[in-house]
């Protein structure tokens, strides 16, 4: 339980007194550049802009950052461009995107059983995918890669940086286990009832919500039973009490309203039996906007859905309202955006943002859900989400303003190296 | 009246003055922006004018892209780039290719007689193919649309050297007519009913081909008499028109004396022969029939071939090329007799072949030379630039190694028009040549210049 | 509220509907709902011409359905008698303008590889949800040409978002014969270049056979179009000599134009240049297919190409023909080098501006990408202001031939404003109004769907959509979207081979 | 990525079969007619060529080779006008195992045993002696997580070696979508399970006895996945059927392992040959895999053919071919190259070996003539 407060204070220091910086205005007085030599000790790389969107709240002008060893070493604003240094116009922290869907479709879960909550996803992580280079480009820096929905458990989640060695394990981010679950109709899209001689291992349990909602609480039941019988033990029950003691984040996957509705429920009832309490994060909820008391209640954060114009979304057509995020931040709760692919084009992290904007979110609770709640929901905030010195330097640099329509990524740096040159 | 100048109508009645290739449609220098002092000599230990001769120390000449002159002791004129190698020998040609034509172009099934390879030409593809068969010594590919559909209409052979526009990769605008017979497509053998009528199909289409150019011969011949009886009949009408004149006032006159109605002559003249219906299909069979276009059979299995073969016997100047030929040998008597070619694909198949291609052997290139038949290699769109690689295959399984080489430049020109402008290196050839650094056909051969049209186009710096 | 489907394309115009609209010719026509003679005013924070510079505290007034004066508010009176829309703290922009789509149909694509008779009036559907998200984004004035799935496909209209009939919603009726470069579905480009080419040798040979005819003095064709009931009277009774760049049939005088056959003569008119051809090309090789084809045949001039994001290999072709364009939906493309097998984005957009080539955007779904959102790809990736919003105004307007017509605000065009909430490129502005041919017709504030879409409860005493109506999305599966392996294993091996 | 993949529904011949005792073969192993053969250029297969090479053999075996080797009195000596080579050695062969090689019932067979489902006389054997390939290894198809254990066989007569490899597909091949494993992580953990608890022949591949073959599949990432597994554990063996193996070469040389190359084809070609030359120059050992009857017998000269196009030496590819298969294989001791004590595994050609343009004149396994070039004179054809 010690984990989730702590969480949230983090969260609401950064939410609670937003800067405002009315949307589409601009702030007329731009500081003075103070003339100052640079003598600092050699960086890797010196970067300059006119605005450095630092995420805690602050906003610092004519900024000149300094990275060593991919980290930043300096960071000091009102400062002219010294010569030869990259300049743009705006900086943020590279953005991360916890519900990227960047695995290997089939191959990444393992389907023989409905629950298996120790297989890791990093296995199936194809690091040569062009995915990766294509959403290092639109400036997400790093991703939470998780098996394909078509378990009710898929196992254990695994953050990756969009940039980096060509191991799936030098690259691994050490933070915060990740439990996926998916509650819904897609867990049991495959399944059929065992009618006459069942084919193949898809004839079984669940074929509907109960069952699927069946599966859940029984794996949980029967983990703990476990330590009392050992004949009820079964691989991944002990993923199962880490995730029941709050040392695993667990991601529930659940669009609609009555998903959702069940994922807390299952939380509520865990807590009753005094099993323990789940550190829940819902992927995808769509709907949270409907009930979010149960939501602020259960501290659950909600990682919301990529921005649709019909409002449908998802397989169980969950209507996702355009002022979700706005709403939701409003109840008190912590929200992530997420893009669900990296497409060419507008389909990008950077335009959700400006989407939740639209809905009414402001600038800054915008840049938070996309750089230090998901920094947070992966136990990293220590190392990404703000630009601040001793933070890795994973940048997104803009030609314009962040999130507008009519700018877009054009350079990113990632562990303190240039991936893509603006120039 | 205007005749559309598509017809076949046009050239018979203009006669066959313009042989196909010799008009401008084939643009040898057209490629290479030439200047006047384009000039190119080629010095090598042993140059390979035409398989089987070979000329030893020898150099070569080439202004504006055309090889003027060959010879041992030529001295270089001075201003000339000069290239020096081991062995220099003609480019490779594929005439059994798709490297240029767009995917879906060649396995199209809708196409007919009719349908042109040109409008299938994609000059917009990554040079990165181009280059490789170029690197491979392959400089010219005949392309076909539709290359397993029943009727591939009309191929092109194409330049593989880059070039800016679709003018520029033309060697030859029509370099044949196309058909298919029993060809699997899509991974889907064919039906067996359609191959049997298939034959008989095709045979009656070259037939219509020849009774529309019959029919527009005697079209053209009948308007040239009808012409000259109407010139005739207008003089003589011209020269007895006082006599008419007289008559006519007097019959006026009678019949107002016996106040009867005057009736005019009824003047009859035989009617103007009839235009006999444009058809663009039968215009491309009848060129087809009169041997001005070589006309290529996809075929393979034997008991079609021996169809087909009695079907066309009675088209004298038809001119027909086997592509394929799997069962080839069961026929190699008649192809000898009838100097048919044979274009062999020298991949090694193996047991998931196409249906068609059951029983390939290996050894087929060779038995078919050896029976004397005029045997050449194509890749079928399996990439041109393996195809000097699977050329050694051949070789490995009893093909003659200049057969060989003449199967990827004489024979190629030969079959398709082209002998005077490619295929060997002799005078007033297109200077499309390769420099090598070891004998033609062989592994450890590196090919070390490609020229096409006289532009150094891979050089030993430029390998990519 | 679900959209039944209402007639298919393919039912043949009754003749007399034909006539009506062939007489009013090619005439722009207002058919203003407005009565001629009623004012119409709107006062604005800000006044957008785009061509020229911003009148803060600006006043359009428009009358009889056309912009009569545009000014700051000091020196442009507002006739008494007009309706005046006050909204100092918005501002006016020029209606937006669609150069093509194929959206708003009941099936946009027919059957028939040839088919130039088709017009797309029979399957506009008014009420198409299309429109009205139109209006939400701003689109005033919209070209509605038929799909590309087509060889020669129907004669398309514009209209404007906003009528209960095709007849109210008329801007121009004859906007131009659909024509498609790319191989309709079951064919290849040399069977689809072959198709196309004889349509027109059809044409010349029918007109050819007409003269023939007449030279033999047989009225064959006379007597047939009285049998199909084709009206000889008065322009339709008398020939004309054949005009046009492309070919002539000589002797065509003789032949009354009523008598020319109903499925060749929209063809005719196009050779003669009397009807704007739009061609889709799927590829850079269908381009030269298209200029080939038009400028053989006589209509270069009138011809814009429609095209997919592939076809910016061939823009030193286009920039010579000379011809505009209207570009893909998709404004940056990504393409795998097939050697290096890495990824080069390419922003299309900029490779025809640099050409100089004269080319408009379209939408990329009805509403929160619409023409706006491409205008503000285009500004992030380089242009000016000027240079994004003349794609989505001036320029297409330029291209359909209504050049101060419609996508400006200038003295003599249509009255079609926009009143946003802010910079309509930015994301968190919004359409507050829209007055067409100086008519209020969309107000934000009544506006229950994006209420419904922005606060997801639905306003209590409207009654709750049941279904949602589908918005056409541009859902064309890009081929990198999907689990993208190492591509290149399975490419083709000479990329043409099978 | 993999969607319903097709399965092959054939069943294996289980190993409860009763033990045959010696496999059928055509030719009776052992007393083979004594013969000696003088080729322009005899290729012993370590790289050196001795021209006029004599050698000669008796009862299968070869007794003597060199320049002036002596011919024992009223032996028969046959004159060639061409080379002479060991016989050729494909890695990963399915020829003769009609139908029998994969059964998709179990994920994990680590104890069926390809040796008995080897037909020496069945028509696609036959085709490789005409290729002059005298030995191949018979492995099954991939398609189940461990397919079982590989047999080395000579064209036409008996097998030679029973357990060479242990085939483990640890890719995507491994996987069915409708029993366990269906994810590469399952996959995973299943052999991980497997060989850190071995038993049976899991435990003698981590003690080193019984080689691996692992098929990497096609991507980067499952070829190290394929690479890091067999460090883990120790193992030894090849790597297979991955055409993108030119990158990881050094990884490869880390790991002790060796390659067998799969087929030059017109697609995937260009990255088999930069794969085969980044091989050779990490010294990292390879031989070439055929896969007959879909992949022709004669695309084992050609890919070795397409890789000296590139640059590989011809030695180089002619110890691929030969010797160092045979080392990869486990029997360097009975074939591979023409030396004494080694079976008379040899082939007569027109030419260069390693040149597809020359032809096989003659092949002789275990000194048996078993494949003559059918021409009007007989012997040499030049």
């Amino acid at each position: 339980m010690i984990w989730t407060p702590f969480l949230h204070a983090a969260c609401l220091t950064l939410c609670a007194p937003p800067l405002q910086d009315a949307p589409g205005a601009e702030p007329q007085e731009p500081e003075a550049p103070k003339a100052e030599p640079a003598v600092t000790p050699a960086a890797d790389l010196r970067l300059h802009a006119e605005r450095v969107y630092t995420g805690t709240g602050e906003i610092l002008k004519n900024a000149l950052i300094e990275v060593r060893d991919g980290k930043i070493s300096s960071l000091r604003p009102g400062r002219s461009a010294p010569e030869g240094v990259l300049q743009v116009k705006a900086i943020t922290a590279g953005m991360i995107d916890l519900s990227a869907r960047l695995h290997s479709n089939f191959n990444s879960v393992e389907q023989s059983t409905e629950v298996q909550p120790h297989l890791d996803v990093a296995g199936s992580v194809n690091l040569y995918d062009k995915r990766f280079a294509r959403l290092a480009r639109t400036g997400v820096t790093t991703i939470l890669v998780n098996p394909l929905d078509r378990n009710v458990i898929g196992g254990r989640g695994v953050a990756l940086k969009t940039h980096g060695p060509m191991e799936v394990e030098a690259r691994r981010l050490k933070g915060r286990p990740i439990l996926r679950g998916a509650i819904g109709s897609e867990p049991s899209a495959a399944n059929h009832a065992a009618f006459g001689r069942p084919t193949d291992f898809y004839s079984r349990r669940p074929t509907t919500r109960m069952g699927v909602e069946w599966e859940w609480r029984k794996a949980f039941f029967d983990a703990v039973a476990a330590t009392r019988l050992p004949e009820k033990d079964f691989p991944g029950a002990e993923d199962l009490r880490e995730a029941l003691a709050g040392k695993r984040t667990v991601m529930i996957q659940a669009w609609t309203t009555q998903d959702i509705r069940t994922a807390v429920y299952l939380d509520e009832e865990m807590q009753r039996e005094g099993f323990g309490d789940l550190d829940l994060v819902i992927d995808a909820g769509a709907e949270a906007w409907k009930e979010p008391a149960m939501l602020v209640r259960n501290s659950t954060i909600v990682v919301l859905p990529p921005h649709t114009a019909r409002g449908r979304v998802g397989s169980d057509g969950a209507f996702f309202a355009w002022n979700t995020a706005s709403h939701l931040v409003e109840q008190g709760l912590t929200i992530c955006l997420s893009a669900h692919g990296a497409g060419p084009g507008p389909a990008t992290l950077g335009h959700q943002a400006g989407f939740a904007m639209r809905g009414g979110l402001s600038f800054d609770q915008a840049l938070a859900a996309v750089t230090s709640a998901p920094a947070a929901v992966l136990g990293l905030s220590e190392r990404l989400g703000v630009i601040a010195e001793g933070m890795d330097a994973d940048l997104a640099l803009w030609n314009g303003r962040p999130f507008a329509a009519t700018s877009r990524v054009t350079g990113v740096v990632i562990d303190g190296a240039i991936v893509v040159d603006p120039r | 009246m205007h005749l559309p100048e598509t017809t076949l109508a046009s050239v018979l009645l203009v006669g066959a003055t313009s042989g196909l290739f010799a008009s401008p449609a084939f643009s040898s220098a057209a490629t290479s922006p030439p200047t006047q002092g384009d000039l190119v000599a080629v010095r090598a230990h042993k140059l390979h004018v035409s398989p089987g001769k070979v000329l030893e120390d020898a150099t070569l000449l080439i202004r504006a892209g055309v090889i003027v002159q060959v010879g041992n002791d030529l001295e270089v004129p001075e201003g000339a780039r000069l290239i020096e190698g081991d062995v220099v020998c003609a480019g490779f040609m594929d005439p059994w290719g798709s490297l240029g034509m767009n995917a879906a172009a060649t396995v199209d099934m809708a196409t007919n007689a009719a349908t042109s390879a040109i409008d299938g030409v994609d000059p917009y593809l990554h040079p990165w193919y181009r280059n490789r068969a170029l690197a491979a010594g392959v400089t010219a590919v005949r392309v076909q649309a539709g290359m397993v559909s029943a009727r591939g209409g009309v191929g092109a052979m194409l330049s593989t050297a880059p070039a800016d526009d679709l003018e520029g990769m033309i060697l030859l605008k029509d370099s044949n007519a196309a058909a298919g017979l029993g060809l699997s497509s899509r991974g889907n053998p064919p039906d067996v009913f359609a191959r049997i009528s298939a034959v008989d199909k095709l045979v009656g289409d070259i037939n219509k081909g020849r009774e529309y150019s019959i029919t527009w011969a005697k079209y053209a011949h009948d308007l040239e008499a009808w012409n000259k009886t109407i010139a005739e009949a207008e003089a003589k009408l011209e020269k007895d028109f006082k006599k008419a004149k007289k008559d006519r006032d007097k019959e006026i006159a009678e019949a107002k004396e016996k106040d009867k109605e005057f009736k005019e002559e009824k003047y009859k003249e035989d009617k103007r022969p009839k235009l006999p219906k444009l058809d663009a299909e039968d215009a491309v069979m009848a060129r087809v029939a009169s041997g001005e276009m070589p006309l290529v059979v996809t075929i393979h299995r034997a008991a079609e071939m021996r169809e087909l073969l009695k079907g066309t016997a009675k088209f004298k100047r038809l001119r027909l090329v086997i592509a394929g030929g799997t069962e080839a040998e069961a026929v190699a008597d008649q192809l000898v007799a009838r100097s048919i070619p044979v274009i062999v694909r020298p991949a090694p198949l193996g047991a998931n072949r196409p249906d068609e291609y059951s029983g390939h052997n290996l050894a087929l290139a060779g038995r078919l030379a050896d029976a004397g038949v005029r045997v050449l290699l194509g890749s079928s769109g399996g990439g041109s630039s393996d195809l000097p690689l699977l050329a050694t295959l051949a070789i490995g399984h009893g093909l003659d190694r200049d057969k060989a080489l003449a199967a990827l430049t004489t024979e190629v020109a030969r079959t398709f028009d082209l002998s005077g402008e490619l295929g060997s290196l002799r005078p007033g050839r297109r200077a499309d040549l390769l420099v090598l650094d070891g004998e033609p056909l062989l592994p450890t051969t590196t090919v070390r210049y490609v020229l096409c049209a006289g532009r150094v186009l891979i050089s030993p710096d430029s390998r990519d | 509220m679900i959209q039944q489907p209402t007639r298919l394309l393919q039912r043949i115009a009754q003749t007399h509907l034909a006539l009506t609209l062939g007489l009013l010719g090619c005439s722009f026509l207002l058919s203003a709902q407005a009565e001629a003679g009623e004012k119409y005013a709107v006062r604005a924070g800000t006044v957008h011409t785009l061509a020229g510079e911003a009148i803060p505290n600006g006043v359009i007034v428009i009358e009889g359905g056309r912009i009569t004066a545009v000014g700051s508010a000091d020196d442009v009176k507002i006739p008494w008698d007009a309706e005046v829309l006050d909204v100092p703290h918005l501002e006016a922009y020029p209606g937006f303008v669609e150069a093509h789509t194929s959206s708003g149909m009941d099936r946009p694509n027919e059957s028939v590889a040839v088919a130039p008779f088709l017009n797309v009036r029979d399957s506009i559907d008014p009420v198409a949800f299309y429109f009205e998200d139109c209006l939400r984004s701003g689109i005033t004035t919209v070209n509605v040409q038929q799909g590309n799935a087509c060889v020669i496909g129907a004669v398309g209209m514009v209209v404007k978002p906003r009528g209960m009939t095709v007849e109210e919603m008329l801007v121009r009726p004859r906007s131009g014969l659909k024509i498609s470069a790319a191989p309709k579905s079951g064919m290849s480009r040399a069977t689809q270049a072959q198709t196309l080419r004889a349509a027109f040798t059809g044409l010349r040979n029918h007109l050819e056979d007409l003269v023939q005819q007449k030279r033999n003095g047989n009225d064959y064709s006379r007597r047939e179009a009285l049998y199909q009931g084709r009206d000889l009277s008065g322009e339709r009774g008398k020939g004309r000599a054949m005009m046009s760049k492309g070919w002539t049939v000589e002797g065509l005088e003789l032949v009354p134009r009523g008598e020319v056959d109903e499925k060749q003569e929209p063809l005719l008119d196009l050779v003669e240049g009397r009807v704007p051809a739009w061609i889709y090309c799927g590829a850079p090789m269908d381009v030269r297919l298209a200029i080939e084809l038009a400028s053989d045949n006589g209509f270069l001039e009138r011809t814009t190409l429609v095209l997919d994001d592939s076809c910016w290999k061939a823009a030193d072709l286009i920039a010579e023909a000379g011809v505009s364009v209207v570009l893909d939906s998709t404004l940056v493309r990504t393409e795998t080098d097939p050697k290096t097998e890495e990824e080069e984005e390419i922003f299309i957009p900029g490779v025809f501006k640099d050409k100089g080539i004269p080319f408009a955007l379209s939408s990329r779904n009805s509403s929160t990408e619409s023409l706006w959102f491409q205008a503000a790809m285009c500004m992030a990736h380089g242009f000016t202001r000027a240079e994004a919003m003349a794609a989505i105004t001036a320029t297409p307007a330029k291209i359909l031939g209504l050049e101060g017509k419609v996508g400006c605000l200038c003295p003599g065009a249509a009255g079609n404003v926009l009143l946003t909430s802010g910079d309509p490129l930015s994301v968190t502005s919004f359409i507050e109004y829209v007055v067409i041919d100086g008519n209020l017709v969309y107000d934000r504030s009544a506006d229950i769907r994006t209420q419904h879409l922005l606060e997801g409860v639905v306003p209590e005493g409207t009654e709750s959509h049941a279904e949602e109506p589908e918005v056409e999305e541009d859902t064309r599966k890009k081929a990198g979207d999907e689990a993208g392996d190492e591509a290149g294993d399975e490419a083709g091996d000479d990329g043409g081979s099978r | 990525m993999r969607t319903q993949r097709s399965m092959h529904t054939k069943a294996l011949l289980l190993a409860s079969l009763a033990f045959v005792a010696s496999t059928p073969a055509s030719a009776t192993s052992g007393e083979g007619d004594a013969l000696a053969i003088r080729a322009e250029k005899l290729h012993v297969g370590d790289g050196t060529v001795i021209e006029n090479g004599i050698v000669v053999f008796e009862a299968g075996v070869i007794t003597e080779v060199g320049k002036a080797a002596p011919v024992p009195k009223g032996m028969v000596l046959i004159e060639h006008a061409g080379h002479l080579s060991a016989g050729l050695i494909a890695l990963r062969e399915h020829a003769g195992a009609v139908g029998e090689s994969n059964d998709t019932t179990r994920a994990v067979m680590d104890e069926a045993d390809l040796a008995f489902a080897y037909r020496p006389n069945h028509s696609e054997v036959q085709g490789l002696l005409e290729e002059g390939i005298t030995t191949f290894v018979l492995a099954p198809r991939p398609g189940s997580l461990v397919g079982g254990l590989c047999a080395v066989a000579k064209t036409g007569s008996e097998v030679i070696s029973r357990r060479a490899y242990l085939s483990i597909c640890t890719g995507a091949n491994g996987l069915t979508s409708n029993r366990f494993p269906t994810s590469l992580q399952g996959s995973q953990a299943e052999l991980e399970r497997r060989f850190s608890w071995p038993r049976g022949v899991f435990a003698r591949a981590v003690k080193g006895e019984l080689p691996v073959m692992l098929d990497g599949g096609s991507s980067r990432t499952e070829v190290q996945h394929a690479i890091s597994f067999a460090r883990r554990h120790g193992l030894k063996g090849i790597l297979v059927g991955s055409t993108r193996l030119g990158e990881m070469a050094a990884k490869i040389r880390a790991a002790g392992l060796g390659v067998a190359i799969s087929n030059y084809t017109p697609s995937t070609g260009r990255r088999v040959v930069e794969g085969a030359l980044a091989l050779s120059e990490m010294q990292v050992p390879f031989g070439f895999a055929l896969g007959s009857p879909n992949g022709h017998p004669a695309n084992l000269r050609l890919t070795a053919a397409a890789c000296i196009r590139a640059g590989l030496k011809p030695s180089d590819a002619l110890r691929s071919l030969t010797s160092t298969a045979a080392q990869l294989a486990g029997v360097a001791d009975k074939v591979g190259s023409v030396q004494v004590g080694l079976a008379a595994d040899l082939v007569l050609w027109s030419g260069e070996p390693t040149d597809p343009g020359s032809r096989v004149m003659a092949v002789y396994v275990d000194g048996d003539e078993v494949f003559r070039a059918e021409d009007d004179e007989n012997g040499d054809d030049q």
